[in-house]
């Protein structure tokens, strides 16, 4: 299925949870957030969270800034 | 100054433009900041990932920025975020009229404020010189004000040292000058002017030394802080002698 | 910074209007200058006596002046009475034009320089922000220059901080901020213009607390100092963000 | 004899020297110094230093100053 | 410069404070203003009436303002009061955070403005120096915006002249200086940053000889308006020779 | 303003830099200058002789200046060439301390100034924002004092307008601010400041539009100068309202 | 009846009208406007505009003002 | 002869006066001025001022100045 993830097109199968996606993008989930359609979903529950066709997905950490 | 009940020192540090962790180490080490400031990034922007280890390890304060948001709902979303990853309240609240300036949009500033107090954070926003929106601001709820002054990283100092004089008089919270400081005299002159703060970054992050001039900074917040309470001198039309005019030779 | 070779901090105070000889102990020891001023005054103006005694108790360099001298032969008298009751050759030469503005006369002021220099005065004179006139003050062997940034005790500041900037470019000699400086920033901008020292006097012994106002000064000096080392960001008319534009959330 | 000390009038008894004069306006002679019509007098030469009629004197000391 | 299509000089005038109907019609003679501003006020507190019938006499637009006014509700309510006694349309959008600093309350503007927009006003508001404040009041279909330069009656000129310029850059619609201006200079470079027109209110009703005022401001504004177009020299660090080095006698 | 007993109007404009004799004709008409300033060079480097021939069908006085010259022999032969070329025994004297900073030397400026009153020139010295030199100047007999405002060609404008105000203060012949405009604002504040005549030289002549600069600066020097005797309000820390408070609807 | 007039108590008679009231304020109609309750009353009603107990009366004009 | 004028060598047969000189160097003598060796030379004195080996001669214009 087709999904948005930190705004690219992302191409996970059916049936994708959240907790498999973090994983592949962040090696160590400490510092890490996330936010499916605009809402955050606590680390709790990435692996309860079931991924659907056209989901955007924001997996954010801290950056250096101003 | 105290922030939600909290002693923090009176200078504050970006963290933006320092060009690896061991400078981030140095520059803490040699400003002692009340606190550090952080952006969110997506995961895939953000390259080495170990910022946050190398600042817990420092045992300093992180305070996360929702920097660049330019509306209100980005900006609650990206607070939200912050709490998530940083396990942390605290939010320095930014929402920008445009890329360009990146100057306050006060009336999404407002909004933001209001709805992120709502849910229990701890928000100081960037803002204008504007008195009126510093006490909106505070009626909302927000722990601070951060007005600015000057531009985000022109280094141009306080444009308008009356608007800072005239935000501090309008609010009883802690007043933090944010954007535009480009050296210490300018840091000083915020803290003679009423300030509880000063946020630096640019100025730190991009100096030649930025070990130094974090040094630097510290000394002139902590020299400003000391002035305002030491009582200057009137500023005067007219001389005034520093020795006496009595008892020279020969008159 | 040096004159004549030696060391010397470079923050610089005045003593005149410190209330007893107690606040000029805990000012020097709160300023812990690089010297301190006096003026030369008829024993029968001076009252308690005890002012050297107590500065030389304290270990700390004293400059005396030749404050309120009006024109070159008064002030080259007030400088041979002082080498002779201080044991020093060192002399602050101010030669003022009028009792009101205490402004110098430079035509004066040059004329006694080459005279002290030539009879072995370490000359140290107070100027205006001229870079014309500081050259020719070198050229006659004064030790370093002292520009002023405002009127004595007026503590303006630095008015015009491109006649400090343009001071430092004419001569290779120690330049010395004198008077005007009304704060910490202002001593601290004196530094990042350029200057090695600067003499401060009215800002601390009138400020409201002399002691804490002179650790203030002296934190803002150094502050400047390291400043000026540390390469400072460059103005710019519009802004720049301090955190990354990419990666943000929602875009 | 009339003398100016200080830029004050001043009578002194026909013969008297510097180091009596001095003495009388400074209990402690350390930190003073004195001009006759203009000149040093070192502290060696007052008592050896005999004044006239009409003669300016000043004796000064450090005082607080900017 | 242009209203709603219509021609204006670029001089405004408020009328308050001066002493006389006489006063009125010799300051208008000598500013021969594009308009007067008036306040409206309760019949029982305006006193000798006839100001309008001395104004339309001397047949000059005038504007009414809603001075003082504290919220948007009242703001609106005033302007419309002053269509329905005026017969205009027109309307200087005035509302104030405070009755001490009479700094405007950019919430409440917004909403006034809108409103009135909505009720066919032409809507001139008195506004800070933000430009995303400014972008909004033009989003919401203002004729103009009227930036402040420094409180209301200071006589204090442009405090902070970025600010001008940035919201000049910030706006495709008129920009007219109000507020601050105290001297015929500070009025010129209101124009020569980029502003259409200057309103001139206690500069002039308040100067010891308003008249002599009036016509100073005039021949300013148009002096500043001419200088923009003719393409000032740049502002450089050092000095650049105006007569030619070549050829001097003797070299 | 007046020179010498001669009435002048109060706009001074210098001629180099400007492309053609007909530019020189039309800045001149539309500045109506009291004069115009020309310098004295080789006629080896100084192509089209004919500038004099279209000064004089103007009916302008030209004033020759002795700029460029390093010292006080240069410029008193300089001034006498002036004297026999123009047949005018005024002279604008400019003695500099080297050609980078094209600064006064005020040493060899007193020297010069000194022989040609003597010589019976009529001496209008290009002098620092110095009032002791200035008050020296007027001793010699100079008929004017010509304080620069910034470096020559710089634009920057009146560096520190409290030196003009102190020059101003300590003479009482005609103060003529001389060097650093660069737009009309800054010479209406230049005789706001007190000066009785502005000197502009490069501002005009290097303008994108010499000929409506030139009218511009006019209009300007003239506003300046009426606001000068009008009486301008105080400056105030807090705003005044223009507008009464008293009998606003809904209070 | 009683009224709030430009902010004051007034007293009028039950069946009171507008007009009456903003002629008794204002000799010259010209350059008046008038709100009742914060509302503007155009002057062409004025006549037919009845007055009530509590009624809040607004009658302003032009002032000098910046 | 050798002579400087205007800064630069320059050379005239022996007996040659300023007059000519100025004449070559300045087709309409008015508002032209002269000095040698540091004096002004009046124009008047141009036809009778002989002029010698080593001159320093100076012929200034009024030119285009601040």
């Amino acid at each position: 299925m087709h999904l948005s993830v930190n705004g690219r097109p992302h191409e996970l199968p059916e049936g994708a949870v959240l907790n498999g996606l973090v994983a592949a993008l962040a090696a160590d989930p400490r510092g890490i957030a996330v936010a499916v359609n605009g809402s955050v979903v606590h680390a709790a529950d990435w692996p309860a969270t079931a991924l659907y066709e056209g989901d955007r997905v924001e997996v954010v950490t801290a950056h250096q800034g101003g | 100054m105290q922030i939600a009940g909290e002693e923090l020192a009176p200078l504050w540090l970006g963290t933006g433009g320092l060009t690896s962790l061991e400078t981030v180490r140095r520059v803490v080490a040699a400003g002692a900041p009340g606190l550090v400031t952080v952006s969110l990034r997506r995961v895939s922007d953000t390259g080495d990932g170990s910022l946050l280890a190398t600042l817990s390890a420092l045992g300093v304060r992180v305070l996360p920025n929702t920097a660049g948001c330019l509306g209100a709902r980005e900006a609650v979303l990206t607070a939200e975020l912050a709490r998530e990853a940083l396990g942390t309240d605290w939010v320095k609240l930014e929402v920008i009229g445009d890329e360009h300036s990146l100057l306050p949009d006060v009336v999404e500033l407002l909004e933001a404020a209001e709805t992120l107090v709502g849910r229990g954070f701890t928000v100081l926003p960037y803002t204008t010189g504007d008195p009126v929106v510093a006490r909106r601001l505070v009626d909302v709820g927000c722990a601070a004000v951060m007005p600015l002054g000057s531009p985000i990283g022109s280094g141009r100092g306080i444009a308008d040292p009356h608007t800072i004089e005239t935000v501090r008089a309008a609010v009883d919270v802690p007043v933090v000058l944010d954007a535009g400081i480009g050296t210490p005299s300018e840091a000083a002159q915020a803290m003679e002017l009423g300030c509880d703060a000063v946020l630096v970054a640019t100025a730190v992050t991009r100096a030649e030394d930025p070990v130094v001039m974090a040094r630097a900074m510290r000394l002139a917040v902590e020299a400003g802080g000391l002035a305002r309470g030491a009582g200057r001198i009137p500023r005067r039309e007219s001389a005034r002698a520093s020795s006496p005019m009595r008892g020279r030779v020969g008159r």
